[in-house]
Protein backbone atom coordinates (compact mmCIF):
# COMPACT_ATOMS: atom_id res chain seq x y z
CA UNK A 1 0.00 0.00 0.00
CA UNK A 2 1.28 3.42 -1.29
CA UNK A 3 1.04 6.58 1.09
CA UNK A 4 -2.51 7.59 -1.44
CA UNK A 5 -4.41 4.96 -2.08
CA UNK A 6 -7.62 3.26 -1.19
CA UNK A 7 -8.17 -0.37 -0.16
CA UNK A 8 -10.60 -3.10 0.48
CA UNK A 9 -9.04 -5.84 3.15
CA UNK A 10 -9.98 -8.77 4.03
CA UNK A 11 -7.29 -8.90 6.38
CA UNK A 12 -7.20 -6.84 10.02
CA UNK A 13 -6.60 -3.49 9.46
CA UNK A 14 -3.01 -2.62 11.21
CA UNK A 15 -3.24 0.73 11.50
CA UNK A 16 0.21 1.03 13.25
CA UNK A 17 1.52 0.29 9.53
CA UNK A 18 -0.58 2.53 7.87
CA UNK A 19 0.45 5.57 10.14
CA UNK A 20 3.99 4.54 9.36
CA UNK A 21 3.28 5.04 5.13
CA UNK A 22 2.36 8.70 6.33
CA UNK A 23 5.04 9.38 7.90
CA UNK A 24 6.56 12.47 5.61
CA UNK A 25 9.22 15.37 7.23
CA UNK A 26 6.84 17.90 5.58
CA UNK A 27 3.71 17.30 7.87
CA UNK A 28 2.96 19.31 10.38
CA UNK A 29 -0.29 17.07 10.84
CA UNK A 30 -1.94 14.12 10.24
CA UNK A 31 -5.79 13.94 11.08
CA UNK A 32 -6.91 10.31 11.19
CA UNK A 33 -10.39 8.87 11.62
CA UNK A 34 -11.04 5.06 12.82
CA UNK A 35 -14.44 3.70 12.47
CA UNK A 36 -14.74 0.66 14.87
CA UNK A 37 -17.35 -1.64 15.50
CA UNK A 38 -20.04 -1.01 17.83
CA UNK A 39 -22.02 -2.91 20.74
CA UNK A 40 -24.98 -1.31 19.48
CA UNK A 41 -27.04 0.36 16.40
CA UNK A 42 -30.64 1.74 16.83
CA UNK A 43 -30.83 0.85 19.83
CA UNK A 44 -30.23 -2.74 19.45
CA UNK A 45 -27.61 -4.71 21.12
CA UNK A 46 -25.02 -6.14 18.70
CA UNK A 47 -23.05 -9.14 18.63
CA UNK A 48 -20.80 -8.85 16.12
CA UNK A 49 -21.23 -7.98 11.97
CA UNK A 50 -19.72 -8.49 8.71
CA UNK A 51 -18.84 -6.64 5.50
CA UNK A 52 -18.90 -7.19 2.08
CA UNK A 53 -17.75 -5.11 -0.69
CA UNK A 54 -17.96 -4.89 -4.63
CA UNK A 55 -14.62 -4.50 -3.98
CA UNK A 56 -13.50 -3.67 -7.78
CA UNK A 57 -15.75 -0.82 -8.00
CA UNK A 58 -15.06 -0.14 -4.44
CA UNK A 59 -11.50 -0.05 -4.83
CA UNK A 60 -11.86 3.12 -7.93
CA UNK A 61 -14.31 4.80 -5.98
CA UNK A 62 -12.41 5.14 -3.13
CA UNK A 63 -9.56 6.09 -5.55
CA UNK A 64 -11.70 8.54 -6.95
CA UNK A 65 -12.41 9.94 -3.32
CA UNK A 66 -9.40 10.21 -2.66
CA UNK A 67 -8.14 12.37 -5.74
CA UNK A 68 -11.17 14.86 -5.16
CA UNK A 69 -9.72 15.45 -1.20
CA UNK A 70 -6.34 16.01 -2.72
CA UNK A 71 -8.14 18.80 -5.46
CA UNK A 72 -10.49 20.27 -2.86
CA UNK A 73 -7.81 20.51 -0.15
CA UNK A 74 -4.03 21.64 0.53
CA UNK A 75 -2.84 18.05 1.92
CA UNK A 76 0.47 16.13 1.44
CA UNK A 77 -1.44 12.64 1.48
CA UNK A 78 -4.34 10.38 1.74
CA UNK A 79 -4.86 7.12 2.69
CA UNK A 80 -8.34 4.67 3.63
CA UNK A 81 -9.04 1.18 3.85
CA UNK A 82 -11.79 -0.64 4.78
CA UNK A 83 -12.42 -3.79 6.04
CA UNK A 84 -14.57 -6.67 4.70
CA UNK A 85 -15.70 -10.28 6.47
CA UNK A 86 -16.19 -10.92 9.67
CA UNK A 87 -15.70 -8.38 12.37
CA UNK A 88 -15.49 -8.49 16.47
CA UNK A 89 -16.81 -5.96 18.53
CA UNK A 90 -14.09 -3.22 18.77
CA UNK A 91 -12.37 -4.33 16.12
CA UNK A 92 -11.41 -1.41 13.42
CA UNK A 93 -14.27 -1.07 10.08
CA UNK A 94 -12.68 1.95 8.39
CA UNK A 95 -9.16 3.96 8.63
CA UNK A 96 -8.83 7.41 7.48
CA UNK A 97 -5.54 9.08 8.11
CA UNK A 98 -4.48 12.31 5.90
CA UNK A 99 -1.42 14.45 6.33
CA UNK A 100 -0.93 18.21 5.67
CA UNK A 101 1.32 20.78 6.59
CA UNK A 102 -0.94 22.50 8.84
CA UNK A 103 -4.33 20.83 10.78
CA UNK A 104 -6.98 22.78 9.13
CA UNK A 105 -6.47 21.03 5.61
CA UNK A 106 -5.98 17.73 7.37
CA UNK A 107 -9.27 17.73 9.36
CA UNK A 108 -10.85 18.99 6.65
CA UNK A 109 -9.73 16.25 4.35
CA UNK A 110 -10.25 13.69 6.90
CA UNK A 111 -14.04 14.41 7.43
CA UNK A 112 -14.67 14.54 3.81
CA UNK A 113 -12.83 11.31 2.71
CA UNK A 114 -15.05 9.35 5.63
CA UNK A 115 -18.44 10.82 4.86
CA UNK A 116 -17.91 10.01 1.13
CA UNK A 117 -16.65 6.81 1.71
CA UNK A 118 -19.76 6.05 3.45
CA UNK A 119 -22.34 7.65 1.21
CA UNK A 120 -20.75 5.98 -2.33
CA UNK A 121 -18.49 3.08 -1.87
CA UNK A 122 -20.65 -0.24 -2.47
CA UNK A 123 -19.48 -1.51 0.95
CA UNK A 124 -22.28 -3.28 3.24
CA UNK A 125 -23.23 -4.07 6.56
CA UNK A 126 -24.91 -6.96 8.37
CA UNK A 127 -25.72 -6.91 11.55
CA UNK A 128 -25.96 -9.76 14.06
CA UNK A 129 -28.21 -8.62 17.11
CA UNK A 130 -27.86 -10.33 20.42
CA UNK A 131 -31.36 -11.08 20.35
CA UNK A 132 -30.31 -13.99 17.45
CA UNK A 133 -31.42 -12.10 14.27
CA UNK A 134 -29.42 -10.34 11.77
CA UNK A 135 -29.89 -7.41 9.12
CA UNK A 136 -28.55 -6.12 6.22
CA UNK A 137 -28.21 -2.41 6.49
CA UNK A 138 -29.88 0.08 3.61
CA UNK A 139 -29.90 3.31 5.11
CA UNK A 140 -32.35 6.24 3.56
CA UNK A 141 -31.02 9.29 2.72
CA UNK A 142 -31.35 11.31 5.83
CA UNK A 143 -30.30 8.23 8.14
CA UNK A 144 -27.59 8.80 11.15
CA UNK A 145 -24.61 6.76 10.32
CA UNK B 1 -28.02 -11.57 -25.36
CA UNK B 2 -26.02 -12.98 -22.27
CA UNK B 3 -25.46 -10.68 -19.59
CA UNK B 4 -24.24 -11.49 -16.23
CA UNK B 5 -25.93 -10.08 -12.93
CA UNK B 6 -24.20 -9.57 -9.85
CA UNK B 7 -26.42 -9.16 -6.51
CA UNK B 8 -25.04 -7.70 -2.99
CA UNK B 9 -26.23 -7.62 0.31
CA UNK B 10 -29.69 -8.08 0.49
CA UNK B 11 -30.66 -8.63 -3.07
CA UNK B 12 -27.87 -11.51 -2.88
CA UNK B 13 -29.77 -12.74 0.00
CA UNK B 14 -33.34 -12.37 -1.76
CA UNK B 15 -31.94 -14.02 -5.14
CA UNK B 16 -30.24 -16.85 -2.89
CA UNK B 17 -27.38 -16.22 -5.28
CA UNK B 18 -24.34 -13.77 -5.59
CA UNK B 19 -24.87 -13.56 -9.45
CA UNK B 20 -26.55 -15.24 -12.40
CA UNK B 21 -26.14 -15.44 -16.28
CA UNK B 22 -29.50 -14.21 -18.34
CA UNK B 23 -30.35 -14.42 -22.03
CA UNK B 24 -31.95 -11.13 -22.37
CA UNK B 25 -33.96 -9.24 -25.30
CA UNK B 26 -32.38 -5.57 -26.39
CA UNK B 27 -33.10 -3.63 -23.40
CA UNK B 28 -31.76 -1.25 -20.29
CA UNK B 29 -30.12 -1.83 -17.19
CA UNK B 30 -33.57 -0.59 -15.83
CA UNK B 31 -35.25 -3.23 -17.55
CA UNK B 32 -33.16 -5.68 -16.36
CA UNK B 33 -33.93 -4.64 -12.59
CA UNK B 34 -37.21 -4.64 -13.68
CA UNK B 35 -36.97 -8.36 -14.96
CA UNK B 36 -34.87 -9.50 -11.95
CA UNK B 37 -36.92 -7.65 -9.42
CA UNK B 38 -39.96 -9.76 -10.77
CA UNK B 39 -38.00 -12.88 -10.55
CA UNK B 40 -36.50 -12.77 -7.30
CA UNK B 41 -39.10 -10.21 -5.30
CA UNK B 42 -36.50 -8.00 -4.55
CA UNK B 43 -37.94 -5.38 -1.81
CA UNK B 44 -35.59 -2.66 -2.31
CA UNK B 45 -37.30 -0.27 -5.28
CA UNK B 46 -35.39 0.84 -7.69
CA UNK B 47 -35.37 4.26 -7.09
CA UNK B 48 -32.70 3.47 -3.66
CA UNK B 49 -30.37 1.55 -5.83
CA UNK B 50 -27.80 2.78 -8.56
CA UNK B 51 -26.47 0.06 -11.19
CA UNK B 52 -22.95 -0.31 -12.32
CA UNK B 53 -21.93 -1.89 -15.68
CA UNK B 54 -18.84 -3.54 -15.97
CA UNK B 55 -16.84 -2.45 -12.82
CA UNK B 56 -18.27 1.52 -13.22
CA UNK B 57 -20.99 3.36 -12.03
CA UNK B 58 -23.84 3.68 -15.30
CA UNK B 59 -27.06 5.47 -15.58
CA UNK B 60 -30.25 3.07 -15.84
CA UNK B 61 -31.44 4.33 -18.96
CA UNK B 62 -28.30 2.81 -20.88
CA UNK B 63 -28.80 -0.04 -23.13
CA UNK B 64 -27.10 -3.42 -22.03
CA UNK B 65 -24.80 -5.10 -24.18
CA UNK B 66 -23.59 -8.56 -25.11
CA UNK B 67 -21.37 -9.71 -22.31
CA UNK B 68 -22.37 -6.79 -19.73
CA UNK B 69 -21.49 -7.58 -16.15
CA UNK B 70 -23.99 -5.30 -14.52
CA UNK B 71 -23.86 -4.89 -11.17
CA UNK B 72 -27.12 -3.84 -8.97
CA UNK B 73 -26.10 -1.28 -5.94
CA UNK B 74 -28.43 -1.42 -2.71
CA UNK B 75 -27.66 1.35 -0.44
CA UNK B 76 -24.33 1.08 1.03
CA UNK B 77 -23.15 1.08 4.59
CA UNK B 78 -20.13 1.27 5.11
CA UNK B 79 -18.04 3.09 7.92
CA UNK C 1 -2.27 7.05 31.59
CA UNK C 2 -6.23 6.64 32.12
CA UNK C 3 -8.65 7.28 28.82
CA UNK C 4 -9.64 10.45 30.15
CA UNK C 5 -6.62 12.62 30.95
CA UNK C 6 -3.78 15.00 29.67
CA UNK C 7 -0.46 14.61 30.24
CA UNK C 8 2.96 15.78 29.50
CA UNK C 9 5.46 13.88 28.15
CA UNK C 10 9.27 14.05 28.03
CA UNK C 11 9.58 10.29 26.37
CA UNK C 12 8.48 9.30 22.84
CA UNK C 13 4.50 9.49 22.39
CA UNK C 14 3.30 5.58 21.87
CA UNK C 15 0.39 6.19 19.72
CA UNK C 16 -0.66 2.60 19.90
CA UNK C 17 -0.18 2.71 23.22
CA UNK C 18 -2.60 5.41 23.52
CA UNK C 19 -5.20 3.86 20.84
CA UNK C 20 -5.44 0.87 23.01
CA UNK C 21 -6.43 2.75 26.01
CA UNK C 22 -9.15 4.56 23.74
CA UNK C 23 -10.90 1.02 22.95
CA UNK C 24 -14.41 1.21 24.07
CA UNK C 25 -16.90 -0.77 23.23
CA UNK C 26 -18.93 1.61 22.97
CA UNK C 27 -17.10 3.77 20.45
CA UNK C 28 -18.75 3.65 16.75
CA UNK C 29 -15.41 6.44 15.69
CA UNK C 30 -12.36 7.46 17.13
CA UNK C 31 -11.00 11.04 15.83
CA UNK C 32 -6.84 11.51 16.41
CA UNK C 33 -4.56 14.31 15.57
CA UNK C 34 -1.05 14.28 15.48
CA UNK C 35 1.43 16.79 15.24
CA UNK C 36 4.89 15.90 14.04
CA UNK C 37 7.85 18.01 13.45
CA UNK C 38 8.09 19.52 10.12
CA UNK C 39 11.19 20.17 8.65
CA UNK C 40 10.24 23.65 7.69
CA UNK C 41 8.52 26.80 9.00
CA UNK C 42 7.35 29.95 7.89
CA UNK C 43 9.70 29.47 5.12
CA UNK C 44 12.79 28.15 6.95
CA UNK C 45 14.24 24.58 6.68
CA UNK C 46 14.39 23.21 10.20
CA UNK C 47 16.44 20.48 11.83
CA UNK C 48 15.49 20.22 14.69
CA UNK C 49 12.90 21.39 17.86
CA UNK C 50 12.36 21.39 21.51
CA UNK C 51 9.83 21.67 23.64
CA UNK C 52 9.51 22.98 27.03
CA UNK C 53 6.76 23.30 29.44
CA UNK C 54 5.47 24.69 32.74
CA UNK C 55 4.50 20.98 33.95
CA UNK C 56 2.33 21.67 36.59
CA UNK C 57 0.02 24.43 34.63
CA UNK C 58 0.67 22.45 31.63
CA UNK C 59 -0.97 19.88 32.84
CA UNK C 60 -3.73 21.49 34.74
CA UNK C 61 -4.81 23.57 32.16
CA UNK C 62 -4.79 21.14 29.39
CA UNK C 63 -7.36 18.64 32.15
CA UNK C 64 -9.35 21.36 32.11
CA UNK C 65 -9.34 21.26 27.95
CA UNK C 66 -10.51 17.93 28.13
CA UNK C 67 -13.61 18.56 30.76
CA UNK C 68 -14.18 21.47 28.04
CA UNK C 69 -14.54 18.74 25.72
CA UNK C 70 -16.23 15.95 27.25
CA UNK C 71 -18.89 19.01 28.63
CA UNK C 72 -19.32 20.66 24.72
CA UNK C 73 -19.29 17.31 22.72
CA UNK C 74 -21.18 14.16 23.00
CA UNK C 75 -18.26 11.76 23.37
CA UNK C 76 -17.42 9.27 25.34
CA UNK C 77 -13.66 9.40 26.13
CA UNK C 78 -10.40 12.08 24.90
CA UNK C 79 -6.77 11.89 25.91
CA UNK C 80 -4.42 13.85 24.59
CA UNK C 81 -0.08 14.07 25.06
CA UNK C 82 1.97 16.58 24.49
CA UNK C 83 5.79 15.55 24.38
CA UNK C 84 8.44 18.28 25.55
CA UNK C 85 12.27 18.05 24.78
CA UNK C 86 14.25 17.67 22.06
CA UNK C 87 12.70 16.27 18.96
CA UNK C 88 13.79 15.48 15.40
CA UNK C 89 11.91 16.37 11.85
CA UNK C 90 8.92 13.51 12.01
CA UNK C 91 8.33 13.02 15.82
CA UNK C 92 5.11 13.00 17.06
CA UNK C 93 5.00 16.39 19.05
CA UNK C 94 1.40 16.00 20.45
CA UNK C 95 -1.32 13.34 20.04
CA UNK C 96 -5.28 14.02 20.32
CA UNK C 97 -7.50 11.09 20.25
CA UNK C 98 -11.18 11.54 20.91
CA UNK C 99 -13.97 8.24 21.04
CA UNK C 100 -17.73 9.07 20.57
CA UNK C 101 -20.60 7.07 19.26
CA UNK C 102 -21.09 9.12 16.22
CA UNK C 103 -17.94 10.90 13.71
CA UNK C 104 -19.59 14.40 14.06
CA UNK C 105 -18.68 14.76 18.07
CA UNK C 106 -15.14 12.68 17.44
CA UNK C 107 -14.25 14.83 15.05
CA UNK C 108 -15.51 18.21 16.40
CA UNK C 109 -13.78 17.53 19.87
CA UNK C 110 -11.13 16.16 18.31
CA UNK C 111 -10.57 19.96 16.67
CA UNK C 112 -11.85 21.74 19.90
CA UNK C 113 -8.88 20.29 21.73
CA UNK C 114 -5.92 20.74 19.62
CA UNK C 115 -6.88 24.12 19.14
CA UNK C 116 -7.25 24.50 22.90
CA UNK C 117 -4.15 23.12 23.64
CA UNK C 118 -1.93 25.15 21.43
CA UNK C 119 -3.60 28.12 22.47
CA UNK C 120 -3.75 27.69 26.18
CA UNK C 121 -1.21 25.33 27.42
CA UNK C 122 2.76 26.80 28.87
CA UNK C 123 4.15 24.92 25.86
CA UNK C 124 6.78 26.53 23.79
CA UNK C 125 8.68 25.46 20.66
CA UNK C 126 12.46 26.07 20.19
CA UNK C 127 13.35 25.70 16.37
CA UNK C 128 16.89 24.95 15.17
CA UNK C 129 17.35 26.20 11.94
CA UNK C 130 19.52 24.56 9.13
CA UNK C 131 21.62 28.06 8.99
CA UNK C 132 22.78 27.58 12.56
CA UNK C 133 20.53 29.80 14.56
CA UNK C 134 17.40 29.06 16.71
CA UNK C 135 14.29 30.79 17.66
CA UNK C 136 11.62 30.15 20.38
CA UNK C 137 8.46 30.75 19.15
CA UNK C 138 6.12 33.69 20.81
CA UNK C 139 3.42 33.75 18.14
CA UNK C 140 1.49 36.89 18.04
CA UNK C 141 -2.55 36.48 18.29
CA UNK C 142 -3.24 35.84 14.37
CA UNK C 143 -0.42 34.22 13.41
CA UNK C 144 -1.24 30.85 11.61
CA UNK C 145 -0.07 27.82 14.02
CA UNK D 1 8.26 40.04 51.43
CA UNK D 2 10.30 37.11 49.23
CA UNK D 3 8.73 35.78 46.64
CA UNK D 4 10.11 33.08 43.70
CA UNK D 5 9.65 34.14 40.03
CA UNK D 6 9.82 31.53 37.38
CA UNK D 7 10.98 31.97 33.84
CA UNK D 8 10.06 29.83 30.58
CA UNK D 9 11.28 30.07 26.76
CA UNK D 10 12.48 33.41 25.74
CA UNK D 11 12.27 34.84 29.41
CA UNK D 12 14.46 32.47 30.55
CA UNK D 13 16.94 32.99 28.02
CA UNK D 14 17.50 36.75 28.56
CA UNK D 15 17.28 36.61 32.32
CA UNK D 16 19.76 33.30 32.03
CA UNK D 17 18.16 31.69 34.46
CA UNK D 18 15.03 29.59 35.02
CA UNK D 19 13.88 30.79 38.15
CA UNK D 20 15.05 33.83 40.81
CA UNK D 21 13.80 34.19 44.45
CA UNK D 22 13.55 37.78 44.97
CA UNK D 23 12.81 40.12 47.99
CA UNK D 24 10.20 42.84 46.77
CA UNK D 25 8.21 45.65 48.51
CA UNK D 26 4.57 44.40 48.36
CA UNK D 27 2.87 45.31 44.79
CA UNK D 28 1.12 43.87 41.90
CA UNK D 29 1.93 40.44 40.03
CA UNK D 30 2.21 43.32 37.25
CA UNK D 31 4.83 45.27 39.13
CA UNK D 32 6.38 42.22 39.73
CA UNK D 33 6.59 41.28 35.74
CA UNK D 34 8.02 45.34 35.10
CA UNK D 35 10.76 45.03 37.95
CA UNK D 36 11.78 41.50 35.97
CA UNK D 37 11.51 43.13 32.59
CA UNK D 38 13.80 45.95 33.81
CA UNK D 39 16.63 43.75 35.70
CA UNK D 40 16.68 41.19 32.31
CA UNK D 41 15.80 43.70 29.81
CA UNK D 42 12.81 41.33 28.88
CA UNK D 43 11.38 42.33 25.14
CA UNK D 44 8.41 41.07 25.46
CA UNK D 45 5.78 43.67 26.30
CA UNK D 46 3.14 41.99 29.22
CA UNK D 47 0.36 43.08 27.53
CA UNK D 48 1.52 39.40 25.72
CA UNK D 49 2.01 37.35 28.63
CA UNK D 50 0.34 35.97 31.31
CA UNK D 51 0.78 35.41 34.28
CA UNK D 52 0.48 32.42 36.64
CA UNK D 53 0.37 32.24 40.64
CA UNK D 54 1.30 28.83 42.54
CA UNK D 55 0.35 26.84 39.70
CA UNK D 56 -3.05 28.30 38.40
CA UNK D 57 -3.61 30.79 36.40
CA UNK D 58 -3.94 34.67 37.82
CA UNK D 59 -4.70 38.03 37.13
CA UNK D 60 -1.67 40.68 36.68
CA UNK D 61 -3.76 43.38 39.00
CA UNK D 62 -3.28 40.87 41.77
CA UNK D 63 -1.24 41.61 44.63
CA UNK D 64 1.68 39.04 45.36
CA UNK D 65 2.24 37.40 48.71
CA UNK D 66 4.89 36.24 50.83
CA UNK D 67 6.44 32.84 49.20
CA UNK D 68 4.37 33.11 45.77
CA UNK D 69 5.56 31.25 43.02
CA UNK D 70 5.11 33.29 40.21
CA UNK D 71 5.32 32.53 36.74
CA UNK D 72 5.41 34.75 33.53
CA UNK D 73 3.74 33.26 30.49
CA UNK D 74 4.81 33.89 27.31
CA UNK D 75 2.77 33.26 24.41
CA UNK D 76 2.77 29.57 23.80
CA UNK D 77 3.74 27.32 21.00
CA UNK D 78 2.49 23.77 21.40
CA UNK D 79 1.48 21.77 19.21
Amino acid sequence: MTADSFRISAQPIDVAALRAILDDPRAGGMACFEGRVRDHNDGRAVNGLRYEAYVELANSEGARILDEARGKFDILAASAVHRIGDLAIGEVAVWVGVTAAHRDAAFAACRFIIDEVKARVPIWKHERYAQGDANWLHPQAGDVA
Amino acid sequence: MRVRLLYFASLRDQAQRESECVEVQAGSLQQLYEAAQERHGFALPRARLRVARNGAFAHWQEMAAEGDEVAFIPPVSGG
